[in-house]
């Protein structure tokens, strides 16, 4: 495969594969969903709310996992600081996703857009911390300053991701308690609820892990490329040099 | 179908397969700059 | 370690107090807001009333990105940073230091706005032990999250918008926290919220302090 | 360890160093855990931050006075009345009831017998609720809509 172009590879083919089916499984039975007395149709965002949410978890705890395998001076590797940016990206974008769902489901069935409740108020900041990082990320320096600083600031933003997930028990909030923790198992509609909500789970999770090793290998690139693009303006300032009397 | 319901899907299939192609566009032209960088600066005529 | 907080804190007061700038544009600025506040709330003196914790702690948040940023400032200067680090000062120590000093003088400058909010907010002074509690508490955990997140952002040029992008999300339960336990505490407290909110910013405090201890050693080695 | 071979001054120092910047991180750990672990308490017990439950919000109505809050209940069924723009019901939690008087449209799933969220403040000198938003709340329950709603408000019984 040496002259294949792009990040593509028998792993993400077979990744994108799998989640492409998953996703379209979970929209197929989501759309088709029972209305129900409380929520009508709008349950039916079941099927994809809490996956993202989940997915932006998963994203955020990597992230964290890998900040923590690159300041660990054993497993030091380039490899880590790579996996963590380019997780905390995806993770941004299913956070964002989430707060979109959530909100247009919200205005229908709680009759508002948007509460600072505990919940929402600390998707919102988990948000907004996770796009500092990124912004961080992206701040002009050297490779290792560079992973050093985002793995410590990543360090510092995950505590948001327990907060949030157990806010809803620990404060009053508009938002429902979790949705596991809630269902009453003798309810044969909470078990097609759950499951089509699990469904989505296991897309976005799918979706994500694809995402996450394209956006790797793109990642790598990006660095192989400043450096060399480094190594050829150093090269040039010094024929420069050379020629120049 | 209703309209909040469509919106959310649609907003979520939509962000996501536009992230998506996005992430492999660029992986795609950066491993092209690659190969061309490894395969030395195009020579040009001065 | 405390020693070497004393040292670089008095060298930062010292160099504030020389160079002026907190007095002269930092104060002005954080009144300024509150004015500002003030005129477009006019119209309703009992929202200006009601607002009151809320505007005076905005105020603050404002302040301490300021203050965060002229703190950095001095040592990003003339290879000053390069000279602290070299000095085998104990990097916890320079951090209880730096945030020391910049609690003195966000403390300051509280009780100048606290004032402040008095006089032009005509607000009745209720609650003052919980109040200095409160703004006890959360001058810690600003100038220690401040302090931190000052060196995570330092040494870029994009420094001026990167810190409040990185420090606003983060030092945003403190605004919470502080604004509802001041405005328990001017209205008497009659529910008895104060002291769970205290102990948010109390909690806060305390983590921010310990993460900055461990972490400054590692941030300040780089660049 | 033999007395007459006093270790290299570097060799001292080294590990000591080393075990100081390990002690100190592990006591930060273990602050930061007991911070943490203060909050869950805390936050376990603080119950009152987004809203006020209708027995709770009845039992302070003289210290809340007319300030604004948030007033969670299920609305009582059969209590619902419609006069102009404004509707008037009831909210119950733990059978204590409070009077309702909402200005503006109600929300599109606003019926009998379901937990809701008001935004407002008790009426000077009365115990009516002023309220002019609301919230329905859901929970994760999720019934066919065919089913028959008053199984909703049977939930819980109280006595007359």
């Amino acid at each position: 495969m040496t002259n294949r172009t792009g990040t593509a590879s028998a792993l993400t083919l077979s990744l994108g594969l799998a989640a492409a089916l998953a996703l379209a499984g979970t929209v197929a039975l989501g759309l088709t969903l029972p209305a129900t007395v409380e929520q009508g149709e709008y349950s039916r965002l079941i099927a994809i709310h809490p996956g993202l949410a989940w997915a932006s978890y998963l994203a955020f705890g990597v992230t964290a996992a890998a900040s923590a395998l690159w300041l660990w001076p054993r497993t030091r590797s380039s490899r880590w600081d790579l996996l963590a940016g380019s997780s905390a990206e995806i993770g941004v974008v299913f956070t964002a996703l989430t707060l979109a769902t959530g909100s247009i489901w919200g205005r229908p069935t709680w009759g508002v857009w948007w509460v600072w409740d505990a919940r929402l108020t600390l998707s919102a900041l988990m948000l907004a911390l996770y796009l500092g990082y990124l912004a961080l990320r992206r701040v002009p320096a050297p490779v290792d300053v560079r992973a050093r600083r985002s793995a410590i600031a990543a360090l510092l933003a995950v505590a948001v991701v327990p907060v949030n997930h157990f806010a809803v028990e620990w404060w009053r909030t508009l938002h429902q308690g979790r949705s596991l923790a809630q269902t009453t198992p003798g309810n044969d509609l909470d078990g097609i609820f759950v499951g089509v909500m699990l469904l989505g789970f296991l897309a976005m999770t799918l979706v994500y892990c694809w995402l996450l090793v394209h956006r790797v290998r793109v990642a790598r690139l990006e660095d192989r490329l400043d450096e060399q693009s480094l190594a050829v303006a150093l090269d040039e300032r010094r024929r420069e040099a050379v020629l120049a009397p | 179908m209703n309209g909040y319901v469509a919106a959310g899907y649609g907003i979520t299939l939509l962000t996501l397969a536009a992230y998506a192609l996005r992430v492999v566009w660029r992986g795609r032209s950066l491993s092209r700059a690659a190969s061309e960088a490894a395969s030395g600066p195009p020579v040009e005529s001065s | 370690m405390w020693r070497d907080a004393v040292l670089v804190a008095g060298k930062d007061l010292r160099i504030e107090a020389r160079s002026r700038v907190a007095t002269n544009q930092v104060a002005p600025f954080a009144v300024l807001v509150l004015v500002l506040f003030a005129v477009a709330l006019d119209a309703d003196r009992r929202v200006l009333e009601q607002a009151a914790a809320g505007l005076l702690w905005v105020a603050v948040l404002l302040s301490t990105l300021l203050a965060v940023h002229r703190a950095q400032g001095v040592e990003s200067a003339e290879g000053t940073g390069d000279a602290l680090r070299l000095s085998g000062l104990d990097p916890a120590g320079i951090f209880l230091g730096k945030a020391a000093a910049v609690a003195v003088q966000l403390l300051a400058l509280e009780v100048l706005l606290g004032v402040g909010v008095v006089v032009l907010y005509d607000i009745d002074p209720a609650g003052l032990g919980t109040l200095a509690l409160t703004a006890g508490a959360a001058t810690v955990g600003l100038a220690a999250a401040g302090t931190l997140y000052g060196v995570l952002a330092t040494r870029s040029r994009v420094r001026e918008t990167l810190l409040p992008l990185l420090l606003l999300p983060v030092v945003a339960p403190v605004l919470i926290a502080a604004t509802r336990a001041s405005e328990a505490a001017l209205a008497g407290d009659p529910l008895g919220a104060a002291p769970q909110w205290l102990g948010l910013l109390g909690v806060f405090a305390v983590m921010y302090v310990g993460f900055g201890v461990v972490a400054f050693g590692p941030l300040m080695e780089e660049a | 360890m033999s007395p007459d071979a006093p270790p290299l001054v570097d060799d001292q120092r080294e590990p000591r160093h080393f075990d100081r910047s390990r002690l100190r991180l592990g006591i930060v750990i273990a602050v930061v855990c007991g911070a943490l672990a203060f909050l869950v308490i805390q936050g376990l017990d603080n119950a009152t931050t987004y809203f006020r439950n209708a027995d709770e919000a009845v039992a302070q109505r003289d210290d809340l006075g007319t300030r604004r809050l948030r007033l969670q209940g299920t609305v009582v069924p059969g209590s619902v009345r419609t006069a102009g723009d404004e509707v008037a019901f009831a909210v119950e939690y733990h059978c204590v009831a409070v009077d309702v008087r909402h200005r503006g449209d109600p929300p599109e799933l606003f019926v009998d017998g379901i937990p809701v969220v008001l935004e407002g403040a008790f009426a000077e000198g009365t115990d009516t609720f002023a309220s002019d938003r609301i919230m329905v709340r859901h929970t994760s329950e999720y019934r066919a809509e065919e089913g028959d709603r008053l199984a909703l408000a049977a939930d819980e019984a109280c006595p007359a």
